[in-house]
This record gives structure tokens, C-alpha cells and sequence, in this order.
């Protein structure tokens, strides 16, 4: 009987981490439990021993590249998965994973409200060149954008800006806070009198409408990131998690 | 006295007391002399009778059975075989054997899984605690993002860097362990510790990164919180709320007594 | 990522055992509430090539030889301890509740229906040459065997058979498991070529005299001692195999 499989065996069963003194313990108690001389043995295991014995297993572990690792932290050791597992550990103990992250049109749908707010779905599709609908409603739904009243335009559509929980989700002050705000804004959105302006025929904007504009393309990747969208998204605002 | 009796209790029947019988005489069932077998048996039989016990139909039964074998072997050998007929299935003898080799085969099976049984009792199944997710939520909440936390340590490694370059020798002093560890003691020592002070003697570039993982780290062990009173004001480090935490006080009250030998391990 | 890592992640952090399909509704689970690609890949996997996995896992920690391995009880797999290391874990996490052991005749009774099922109780009286009407009720009262339909012999009598109950009860995977199982199926008894021709002797006992049942007054114990008898004293028993 190897000392570092019974210490390996009593993490592999522990509910918790445990010391190389909290271990001691175990050999001295299961020592006093039995008849057995190879586990009286154990009984008198210099602390020293038990974590030399810990450091094995602990490399030995690291290179058997399993799914999970034995780890120390601050002294106790620990059996635990490798975090890449955890969307399936998530959907095991039926953590209610957060909403997905927002999808590219989303934060660029959502970079042009944020900027151009009050500013309707119509004029929105024109920045962006195709339609909006599916988007608009997952952040309405998401309580990142709300409904703020109706432009006085033919037809007196629906205007829409951000909300505070967008300031929550970006972690930002208020809108002033908006990185590179000033270049953003000055991104022309004709308010047009009429509705139609956009080409229907066309898959995407007309290009002068967007060549006036700094960024090249409606917003890209890379925009995103410049004015400091996270590409991974942190918790929903709405819905504390449970 | 009436309720004073004795019980066979080792014997589940007839069969395995004539198992009994054959495993004392050391031979193969396949070998037994059943006409010996049938006087031993038959004597058992007449000491439970005198010993006033409970005997189960079953034994008389067989005691029954093993007369009549004993008795046909008592006859003349030709006319054993008018008797046998041509089925030999009837054959009582081969009977009798095909139901002890029967019998021994799931008694044996028995002993296995009553092996197995006392093994299961050893056997420890792996129970972990589910993992636990809310410490994701440790800084949401706080109010904090871990972009607020980045955004300070950028701001740190900047100072680093204006710094002129030295002691780059000491670069790889430091571990993520190491790190956890005094940050571990010092806020045992100080519940309440500013950000920037925990980088304050940070001396290079690698140093500040390490200490930041470990902060992270011990944020998502639910040792520490990072709290800001005001947004965008000095973000605080204190220690988390006691309950989660994996080690506990007896810990220390193991007492080694040191010099003592060590186990062959 | 590698689906029997992400199994083994699964069933290294699951509460109780799990069979394939269990870990399949995980992944899809966690496909599901994913946006990632390498997650949402893992959605359609066959159970086949959970359980192709699975076995290859349980083989890698078999030959692993540390002090746990993963089994698979009645279908469902599950990290344990090699029972060796069980007065640690004792010392650890206490006695573990099991019930009481079977008894021999319980034992007998059990073996003969697991290995013969589905059979009938007349069967299994034939096979043990004593009524089994009490320790059937108390493995059916246990859990361990269960009524499994009528058999298509006169009388129609009951057909019986083990239960998962019993699989986990001896830790087996499945009935192909049990010792030495394929010997003791449906095997019939040879007759061997000949009988041994057997001397003829003396009857010792007329049958007439085992005929009338008349007994005795009880008998001193120390001669059923003399002659080799193992005896147990008891009080009125009314069944010898309860």
C-alpha cells in the first residue's frame, strides 16, 4: 500500500480540499479503526511525507492530461475538472447558463443605437443595409434597449435607446463614457422626411451613405473591440443569477 | 422442556447435507458410493430423530429416495437392468447425481456472490460536491466586470513600464501558487486591502500579471470579493464571506509530533 | 476536445451514476444553451459512441492501476474507490448504509435465479431440494427479484428474475457479468458415460422405520456433538431456512 494512493484515494472521495494536516488525521483516525498492521502503519506519517507524497500525485496527475487535476491552493489540496469541461458541468448541475453572448449584428445594432439614440429600426436598417427585426427583438428582450417614444416622421415609427442595464452589461458611467463617441456620432444617419431611402433591391447600404463615415464597413469586429465591446459577454442585466 | 430445541442450521437441506457427506469422504460426486452415501445419510437422519428435532419433509423424502437405490442395488445386476428400463432418465442414481452436481454448481455460485457482496461494502463510490458555478458570479456580484479589473492593471503596468528598467533578474520570482499564498496571509493579517496597494511593490511586468491571476483566482474560490463603493472609484479587495471557505479550523488542531518515524511508503 | 474527456468531466463531477443516455442529454443540454462550435458539435453524438467511449475510459483507468477506477453498474457508470483503500474512506465519510447481508439460503436462492431466469418457484425448489417460500418474500420484500410474467407450463405459475436492484447490490454491469456466467446458464448436467457401478450393502435402516416419524424425547446436544452434528441452539424454530 503506497502512501500517495491512500492520500489519493481520500481526495478522490473528499468533499472538500483538504490539508496534508487534515490528511494526517484520516491516516491517524482509520489507524485507530483498524487491526490491520499495514494501516496502523500509516498512523505515525510525518507531515513531510504527506506532501511529498502530494506533489507526486500532483505531477502525476498533470501528465496523465485527463480531464481534471489535483491542485493546491493555499495548502489544500483538491481534485477538480479542467475548466474547459464546464459547459457540460453547467448543463449537469442545471446551472442556468447565462444568455449567450451577443451576436455580431447584435452588438453592431447595438453600437448604433448606442451612439445615434433616438434613432428607428427604418434608419437603423440603413446603417446596417438589411433588416433588423430578428435582432432588435433579442435586445429588447434582454432589456438592453427599450422603446423611448415616437419620431415625428410620416408614419411616426418608433424610436429606440439604450437602456441602463446597457450601461450595466459595458460596465460604463453613462452615455458621454462611450469610447470614441465623438467619431461614432458623426457617422451621418439621414433623418430623412421620407422612409424610403435605402435601395430595396440592395443587400447592403448604399456605400456613400457609409464612406462619409469613419469605419469602413456598417460597424466591424474590430470597432467593436476598439470602443471596448466585450466579445465575450459577462451576466445578463436583467436576470440575477440564480 | 419443550422450547429448548437444536436446529440444523447449517444444513439448508437434504442435498446439502449429502454434499456434506460426499465432501467428507473427499471423493467426486461423480465418484460416490450411494450406497454408503444412502447408510451415512439415513444415520443423520436417525441422530436428528433422536436429537428430537424439526426434520424437514425434504430429508425424509430423500432418506426415502436413497432406500430405494440402496435397495435396488441389493438385487442381482440382470435384473437392475429390467428394472432401469430404456430411459435412462429414470435412473434414480443418475438422478440423485445430476441434482448434488446441480446443486454444488449454485452453491459455489453462492460463495461468489457472497464475495462480491463484502467487496461492495468496500467499495466507496466518488460523491463530489456539484460544481459550483455562483463563484462565476462572484464578481457580477460585486458590480464589477473583469474589465474593470483588466482596465486597473492596465493602468498599473503602464506605471511598471515607466519605471526604468530594473531588477529584471527577479522577473520569474514569482509563481501564481506563491502569489496566492501571501495574498492568502495578507489579508488574514488586513481584511481590507486596496487594489493598487497589492501591486504597489510590484516590480515588474510579470509580477504585476501574476499577482492579478491570483487575485482572479482567489475571487473565483470565493476566498476574496473585489468591491467598489463608487463606479469607477479604487476598486477594494476584502476577504469573502467565511462559509465557503475550504479550509476549515480544525485543520490546525492536528498536532504532529515531529521526529517520529515514517511508514514504508 | 475529446469525447471521452468530456464524458469523463461529466461523470468525475456527477452526483450518481450515469448511463449513456443520461450523459447524451447532457451534451445536448450543454450544446443547446452553447454558442460555441466545439460544444454544439458534441449535440448529435450517437449513444454508440458514448458508450464506445465509455468503455475505452473504463479500460484507460483500469490500466491506470491508481486507487479508484469507473465501472459501469447495471448500465450506469460511476467514479469508486478500489476497495482496498476502504478504511481510509471509512475513516473519511463514516460506515456506509447497506443493508444486511443476504443470508446462505438467500444467497443460493438468489444465484439460482439469477443465472436461471426467468424461472419458477417449483424450479428453483427442484434445483435446492427445499421450499424457498421465505426467502423468496424476503428478496422480493429487498427489492432483488420480481415477479417477471406467467410461465407457459400447467398451472401457469409465476416466472421470476433479478432486478437492476441486484446488479448494483454486487456491483455487476449487467447478468453476462456474474461469475462464471455462461457455464451455469441453462446448462444441463452431463451424464457422464457411465455410472460408477456401486457395490451393493447392507441397509442400515429400514425405510419403514424412517416411515413413522416417531421420535424420541429430546436428546442430550453432546451427542450430536460426538457424532459431528453442527448444532445451534434456538427456541421453537418453525422453519430451518428462514
Amino acid at each position: 500500500m503506497e502512501l500517495k494512493f491512500v492520500l489519493e484515494s481520500i481526495l478522490f472521495s473528499a468533499q472538500q480540499a483538504m490539508t496534508s494536516r487534515q490528511l494526517r488525521e484520516i491516516l491517524v483516525t482509520a489507524a485507530e479503526q483498524s487491526e490491520d498492521s499495514t494501516i496502523k502503519a500509516f498512523k505515525k506519517t510525518p507531515v513531510d511525507n504527506i506532501e511529498a507524497a502530494l506533489e507526486e500525485l500532483g505531477r502525476e496527475h498533470e501528465q496523465a492530461q485527463r480531464s481534471y487535476r489535483l491542485t493546491c491552493v493555499a495548502g489544500a489540496w483538491q481534485f477538480i475538472s479542467q475548466p474547459d469541461y464546464a459547459p457540460w458541468l453547467k448543463a449537469l448541475v442545471g446551472h442556468k447558463s447565462r444568455p449567450p453572448r451577443l451576436s455580431q449584428p447584435g452588438l453592431e445594432t447595438l453600437a448604433i443605437i448606442a451612439y445615434r439614440q433616438p434613432i428607428t429600426r427604418t434608419e437603423i436598417e440603413q446603417v446596417r443595409g438589411v433588416s433588423v427585426d430578428g435582432v432588435m427583438q433579442t435586445l429588447l428582450e434582454r432589456g438592453l434597449i427599450e422603446a423611448t417614444g415616437r419620431a415625428e416622421v410620416v408614419g411616426r415609427p418608433m424610436n429606440y435607446g439604450t437602456t441602463n442595464a446597457f450601461l450595466e452589461y459595458f460596465g460604463l458611467k453613462n452615455l458621454d463614457d462611450l469610447p470614441e463617441a465623438e467619431e461614432l456620432r458623426r457617422m451621418p444617419v439621414e433623418k430623412p422626411a421620407t422612409l424610403l431611402t435605402v435601395d430595396p433591391g440592395l443587400a447592403t447600404a448604399p456605400p456613400e451613405l457609409l464612406a462619409q463615415a469613419e469605419s469602413p464597413q456598417s460597424v466591424d469586429p474590430a470597432l467593436a473591440e476598439q470602443i471596448g465591446l466585450p466579445i465575450v459577454a459577462e451576466d445578463a442585466p436583467k436576470e440575477p443569477n440564480s | 422442556m419443550t422450547d429448548y430445541k437444536v436446529k440444523f442450521e447449517v444444513f439448508e437441506g437434504p442435498l446439502d447435507l449429502l454434499l456434506y457427506l460426499i465432501k467428507k469422504e473427499e471423493v467426486d460426486i461423480y465418484e460416490v458410493n450411494l450406497t454408503k452415501l444412502a447408510t451415512q445419510f439415513i444415520e443423520y437422519i436417525e441422530v436428528m430423530r433422536m436429537l428430537d428435532l424439526d426434520i424437514a419433509g425434504e430429508f425424509l423424502v430423500m432418506a426415502s429416495a436413497l432406500m430405494y437405490i440402496k435397495s435396488r442395488e441389493l438385487l442381482p445386476v440382470d435384473q437392475q437392468v429390467a428394472v432401469e428400463g430404456d430411459d435412462e432418465g429414470e435412473d434414480p442414481r443418475w438422478e440423485l447425481i445430476r441434482q448434488l452436481v446441480e446443486y454444488k454448481k449454485f452453491k459455489d455460485a453462492a460463495g461468489r456472490l457472497h464475495e462480491l457482496e463484502v467487496n461492495q461494502e468496500n467499495v466507496y463510490p466518488r460523491v463530489p460536491v456539484p460544481p459550483d458555478f455562483s463563484a462565476d458570479q462572484a464578481l457580477a456580484d460585486s458590480g464589477l466586470s473583469v474589465f474593470d479589473l483588466i482596465n486597473a492593471v492596465n493602468a498599473i503596468l503602464k506605471r511598471v513600464a515607466q519605471q526604468p528598467e530594473q531588477r529584471d533578474i527577479f522577473e520569474d520570482q514569482w509563481t501564481v501558487s506563491d502569489k496566492i499564498e501571501s495574498l492568502v496571509k495578507l489579508i488574514a493579517e488586513r481584511p481590507r486591502l486596496k487594489f493598487s496597494e497589492l501591486f504597489a511593490a510590484a516590480s515588474s511586468r510579470t509580477e504585476v500579471i501574476v499577482t492579478f491571476l491570483a487575485i482572479l483566482e482567489l475571487i473565483r474560490l470565493r476566498q476574496l470579493t473585489a468591491v467598489q463603493d463608487e463606479p469607477f472609484g479604487e476598486i477594494e479587495i476584502t476577504r469573502a464571506a467565511p462559509q465557503t471557505e475550504p479550509e476549515p479550523a480544525p485543520a490546525n488542531t492536528a498536532t504532529p509530533p515531529a521526529g517520529e518515524p515514517a511508514p514504508a511508503s
